[in-house]
């Protein structure tokens, strides 16, 4: 399989008024060509600074990147700003969590779908717009020539949304980044646009990265799975790799805290106690450690390193599930 | 449902001026003596009896008011009144109006064609050192009250370098070097202060949009900063600047008594320091009142504005 | 963790306790009064021996007018801030939790007032409080002093009320005024217990800004003539400088330089607690 | 759907609440309404939990607080204990409302920053003067103990210095301290992480058998009401669409709404994926519901008469009442 974006070692540092605080660190991830990846991840776990920084667009003097991102056979990390930017849109896109605040409140859904098409690919005006109507359609909006002159406070969560993919596939980028597109909808509305996204990417042979941190949304779209925890990838597999033969204890913990529809009434949920470490102070040994109940002395006492069960199944544990060890009282 | 917007703005608006004008003429009633004798200090009580009679005095409270009003609305400000004869309002508000808002503008072109650019420049540039010295500067400038700026051009450039003249005005068609010449300073005292909040409250709006998703999504577009910057950033980050630069208006026309005192500039502000010296309270009634329209004009303007300018303030106004 | 003071804000500090010391205790440095003509010294530039900041061309000595100006502009901004503050926030705080009727009035009253430039209000009402029964007899200097103060006062009630009114508008709106009312307490107890210390904090950092308003506005009014009589605030020693530029600048300046760091003092104060309630906000 | 109608009023000694006809409505300037809840009826009986389902906008919210009478109701009645509250005088309803008590959906916001943690669970008992000051202080303690907290660690710090989960402990302990009988939680874990969900409604769960409780449970998310409810109400723009106990309903809903709502809920199992076509469109503006069923914009099985005549709630089987003329078998 081709590589759409290869990401190698990537760590990520925020200066901040309380010491260093480290986002992301040692992030490998691979994204195959025409592969749909999710990254799986509670907030602060690290998924969406890790996808920004691929995609080079954070900035500011307090935030520190290193590592090596190879997109499509060009390493952005070598590139300049300018040569990253001649990338995005056309190359690489991003749809947002909150398609209220993604939006240019002061400006036409008209004139921001247009705008790349114009800047990005040379278009005329009318062409723009008349594509921009295209594409409205595409993402099943109807009556898109009226649309086109609408503010975005004027259109429901959903509809934005729409626009907001409209807007990110309008240059047919190769990779496509969703981060939580669907977590500010509700659930009839996040069923739609779903399913929406997945039949766009089959259909503009895109390659896609879905940020959420729902499992039961990963488990439905995505070929790929990665697990991220306090900044770390912690497991690595396909799709149905992963559900069918789980090795982190933290996978399963999250699996099984979220309410199942399938569950019976009045059952008592399994819980994660405790938080996530503090990034600034974090423990040396596993960052699960103190709220792991397969927990050791070795996990305390060393980092664990990305091991391999086979078939591309990463995880990042000591005593990983399967393995015959006594579970905590 | 636009149009109720209006209308109600417009209701809001008139009951500001019929505010103001009404507790300038309470004013005028709660003086402990009757303005007939404060205008006419030597005439007789006959002059006096005559004089309370011309101006409404004798009708009470309301009675005053409805008849200064009804005056007012039909172009009659009232009278100065000296000891040798009267002078009429709208005469001195003649000349004095279009100096007034001459300066008012110079000094708003002045003012935010500097802060434009920088509140734009140091929000972008945001915590590095450029940023840092624009931000104590402005910080320091917005500090100083506008008259010491004025007394200090006054004696450096006008006394010590006799580069500008520190008196007087001149009209524009007494050729454009000898207005200027009278404008530059006057105009450079209001603005300082100005130039500083203006580029404070511009840089704050503007760091609180850089934040924003859009921009995020607007740099992942492809585009230049330059692009994301002017055409992304700038116009939802400017309603509280044009705000802001739209109130100072009313301020500019009236306030700016000291700066026009020091200049002997004589706009507005001057003449509305004058009558007040001069216990003319009816005159003051009347000034007061249009500086009030003044300012509930470019009220109006602001409306206009922020709902060109912010799509969505148009929309609030039909669920306001 | 919390974020040492940055060097301007220690002078900041310094300065203004400075001044408020002058303004305190000025009356017991052993300095001849404000008011004591040097006549051998007419015009001293700064740095003469006996008089630091030199004399005017009236003979006054200007260090010990410094000195008395700052008791006198102090005290006058502590006041009427003070006064306008609390009549200001009372109406803004109880006009947006009630809102309705009364806060429609009272907000319509703040636009009116707000609505007259400063300096003018200011000025018609100094004009108009301070007239006499007998139009020729001198209005006495206390009365000038409370009609002075009463006047500021006012300018200073709706951009004090605007804030509070705007400030607890917001503060209302969170849940923990719902849960308050949930659980059966009163109006007057949320209001005391949960928005007056919320709202608190912003009303001092505007009031420090509002300080500086009432400074400036005091000397523009002794500029023009109407403030404190003998010219002894500083804003009347900027106006008796200004007749003599040309042969004793250091007249003008000194007092200039007295205002304008206060002033500036005052507004970097309001600044910093300003930001650091914004931080604290933003982790809200 | 959306239905008026009383048929699912069960009047017997058990009820605690009872909600008769309750219609709430907004100004929306230009002299239109919003309906938020329009002629909505329901009981709860002593002990049991009520879960109110919906998508944003579906009125769930308001009627939660209509029923605590903040603010009160435009029309209808709320019976708690025997006592109608909406035509109480202000101060008994006042005294009324402690034996109600409600738990919001944010939690950072339902604190005040300013109060220490001490202060903010003494506050209901300092209200109502109950017991000494050592009496509070001794309570406030067994409260924090009963959340899972450390007293000692908590009682002197301030909100902002906890996490969300923390806060929404520390709310529920205030919402427990004039000891209630009714609680009503509104989205309680809506705004958390998804491993702290578990903990705070296992909490409440706990809660509620310690304390006897009555509850009321809001939520959008199938899945979290499933786990704690004993009788479900599934509510669309200002209505009811659907009474019934969790097993009836989430095996064989009647409601095409309730139906699509649970077909939405993504299933984190790859191997099961979903078929049926998610619900077209969105809610429409509850300014100017559609006339008849309120649901049939977007109904698949809707004909003339949906649009012609308002369904009443009916029993469809024991127990489960729909409101619907062609519900599903």
């Amino acid at each position: 399989m081709n590589s759409m974006m290869s990401i190698g070692n990537l760590h990520v540092r925020f200066a901040t008024p309380f010491g260093s605080l480290e986002a992301v660190r040692s992030v490998d991830l691979e994204i195959p060509a025409g592969a749909s990846v999710g990254i799986v991840g509670e907030s602060g776990s690290g998924k969406t600074v890790a996808c920004r920084a691929a995609m080079g667009l954070l900035s500011g003097s307090n935030v520190q990147r290193d590592g090596t991102v190879v997109f499509d056979g060009k390493e952005l990390t070598a590139m300049t700003r300018e040569e990253v930017r001649n990338e995005f849109g056309t190359g690489m896109a991003m749809i947002f969590q909150d398609p209220m605040t993604a939006l240019n409140p002061v400006r036409r859904i008209g004139t921001q779908l247009s705008e790349s098409l114009r800047l990005r690919l040379g278009m005329d005006k009318k062409a723009a717009l008349a594509r921009s109507a295209e594409l409205l359609s595409l993402v099943r909006i109807p009556d898109p020539e009226a649309m086109l002159k609408k503010f975005p406070y004027q259109l429901s969560g959903g509809m934005r949304q729409r626009v907001m993919i409209a807007i990110a596939i309008s240059c047919n980028p190769k990779l496509l980044f969703a981060d939580e597109p669907t977590t500010a909808l509700d659930v009839t509305v996040q069923a739609q646009i779903l399913q929406l996204l997945s039949e766009l990417r089959r259909d503009l042979k895109m390659s896609m990265v879905l940020i959420t941190h729902d499992l039961g949304v990963v488990a439905n779209h995505t070929d790929f799975v990665a697990v991220m925890y306090a900044g770390e990838v912690v497991e690595q597999a396909t799709t149905a790799e992963l559900f069918a033969n789980m090795k982190m204890p933290y996978t399963q913990a999250l699996l099984n805290s979220i309410p199942n529809i399938e569950m019976k009434s009045g059952e008592r949920l399994q819980v994660i106690e405790g938080r996530l470490p503090n990034p600034v102070d974090r423990p040396k040994g596993c960052g699960f450690v103190t709220r792991c109940s397969y927990a050791q002395q070795k996990c305390h006492d060393e980092h664990p390193p990305l091991l391999d069960a086979g078939n591309g199944h990463l995880y990042r544990c000591w005593y990983p599930l399967g393995h015959t060890i006594a579970r905590k009282p | 449902m636009r149009g109720s917007f209006w209308v109600k703005r417009l209701a809001q608006l008139l009951i500001t001026v019929f505010g103001v004008t009404f507790g300038c003429s309470l004013l005028v009633q709660l003086l402990p003596v009757s303005p007939a004798e404060i205008l006419l200090p030597v005439g007789s009580p006959e002059e006096r009896d005559l004089l309370t009679k011309e101006i409404g005095l004798d009708r009470g409270p309301i009675g005053y008011y409805a008849k200064w009003l009804g005056e007012f609305v039909t172009g009659d400000f009232g009278d100065i009144y000296y000891s040798g004869g009267t002078e009429e309002v709208s005469g001195r508000l003649a000349t004095a109006l279009p100096r007034s808002l001459l300066l008012m503008i110079y000094t708003q072109i002045v003012a935010l064609s500097i802060a434009i650019p920088l509140g734009v420049w140091s929000a972008y540039r945001v915590g590095r050192r450029a940023d840092k010295v624009i931000s104590n500067t402005l910080f320091t400038m917005s500090s100083i009250p506008n008259f010491a700026i004025a007394l200090v051009l006054v004696l450096i450039v006008g006394v010590r370098l006799q580069w500008l003249p520190t008196l007087d005005y001149q009209p524009f068609s007494a050729g454009p070097w000898e207005h200027a010449k009278h404008m530059i300073m006057p105009v450079l005292s209001l603005s300082v202060g100005l130039v500083a909040s203006y580029t404070r409250l511009l840089r704050a709006d503007m760091i609180a949009t850089l934040r924003e998703d859009y921009i995020t999504m607007a740099a992942s577009k492809g585009l230049s900063d330059r692009r994301v910057l002017w055409r992304h950033a700038f116009r939802p980050s400017s309603v509280t600047l044009f705000t802001s630069a739209a109130l100072n208006m009313g301020g500019l026309i009236g306030g700016a008594i000291v700066v026009e005192t020091i200049f002997a500039t004589y706009g507005v502000g001057f003449e509305v320091f004058a009558a007040i010296s001069g216990r003319q309270y009816i005159a003051l009634q009347s000034m007061v009142a249009i500086i009030c329209i003044f300012y509930v004009l470019f009220n109006l303007t602001i409306d206009v504005i922020a709902g060109y300018v912010d799509p969505r303030t148009r929309d609030r106004r039909i669920n306001a | 963790m919390r974020k040492k003071y940055t060097i301007p804000t220690y002078f900041a500090f310094g300065w203004l306790g400075f001044a408020v010391f002058l303004a305190v205790f000025g009356s017991f440095i052993p300095i001849d009064g404000y008011q004591v003509i040097h006549g051998d010294f007419i015009d001293s530039p700064p740095f003469t021996s006996g008089h630091w900041f030199g004399v005017d061309s009236n003979g006054y000595d200007i260090f010990s007018g410094i000195i008395n100006g700052a008791r006198l502009s102090i005290f006058i901004a502590v006041v009427s801030v003070g006064l306008g503050g609390f009549i200001g926030s009372l109406l803004g705080v109880t006009a947006a939790y009630y809102r309705g009727r009364y806060d429609s009035v009272v907000n319509t009253a703040f636009n009116v007032v707000l609505s007259v430039p400063n300096l003018v209000l200011a000025l018609a009402l100094v004009a108009v409080l301070a007239t006499n029964v007998d139009i020729n007899e001198a209005v006495p200097t206390w009365r000038r002093l409370i009609t002075l103060v009463m006047s500021l006062t006012i300018v200073i009630i709706p951009i004090l009320g605007r804030i509070a009114r705007a400030a607890t508008l917001a503060w209302s709106g969170r849940e923990f005024i719902v849960a308050a009312r949930s659980m059966g307490m009163r109006d007057r107890h949320i209001i005391s217990r949960h928005i007056v210390p919320n709202v608190l904090p912003a009303l001092i950092a505007v009031g420090f800004l509002a300080v500086g308003v009432v400074i400036i506005a005091e000397a523009s009014l002794s500029l023009l003539g109407v403030g404190i009589p003998d010219g002894a605030s500083w804003g009347g020693m900027i106006a008796r400088g200004r007749n003599d530029l040309e042969y004793n600048p250091h007249a003008l300046y000194i007092p200039i330089i007295a205002l304008a760091f206060t002033v500036i003092s005052t507004n970097h104060v309001g600044d910093v607690l300003r930001g650091k309630l914004d931080r604290r906000e933003g982790r809200l | 759907m959306a239905g008026s109608g009383v048929a699912h009023m069960r009047n017997n000694d058990e009820v605690v609440l009872e909600v008769r006809d309750l219609v709430v409505e907004f100004k929306a300037g230009g002299g239109r309404v919003v309906n938020a809840v329009s002629k909505i009826s329901f009981d709860v009986c002593r002990g049991e939990t009520l879960a109110i389902v919906g998508e944003s906008g579906c009125g769930k919210t308001t009627l939660g607080k209509a029923v605590l009478q903040l603010p009160p109701p435009n029309s209808g009645d709320v019976i708690f204990e025997g006592t109608n509250l909406s035509k109480l005088p202000k101060e008994q309803l006042r005294s009324a409302r402690t034996a109600m008590q409600m738990v919001f959906q944010d939690p950072i916001s339902s604190l005040d920053p300013r109060m220490m943690v001490r202060d903010l669970i003494e506050e209901p008992l300092w209200v109502w003067e109950r017991g000494s000051e050592e009496e509070r202080a001794v309570k406030v303690r067994e409260l924090l103990n009963n959340v899972g907290l450390d007293p000692e660690l908590v009682l002197n710090r301030r909100s902002y210095e906890f996490s969300g989960g923390q806060c929404q402990r520390i709310s529920i302990a205030r919402s427990l301290a004039l000891e209630p009988r009714m609680l009503i939680c509104d989205e309680p874990v809506s705004a958390l992480d998804v491993s702290i969900q578990a903990q705070i409604l296992n909490l409440l769960q706990d809660m509620k058998d310690r304390y006897g409780l009555t509850m009321i449970f809001i939520s959008h998310d199938l899945a979290v009401v499933k786990a704690v409810s004993n009788r479900i109400m599934v509510m669309y723009l200002g209505k009811i669409c659907e009474v019934g106990s969790p097993d009836v309903i989430y095996s064989k809903p009647a409601h095409h709404y309730t139906s699509a709502l649970i077909n939405s809920v993504p299933i984190p199992d790859p191997t099961r994926k979903r078929t049926t076509v998610p619900l077209q469109g969105e809610p429409p503006s509850p300014v100017a519901p559609p006339s008849g069923c309120r649901f049939r914009t977007r109904c698949p099985a809707a004909t003339e008469k949906c649009a012609a005549e308002e369904p009443q709630l009916r029993e469809v089987s024991p127990g489960q009442f729909v409101a619907c003329h062609h519900p599903r078998s």
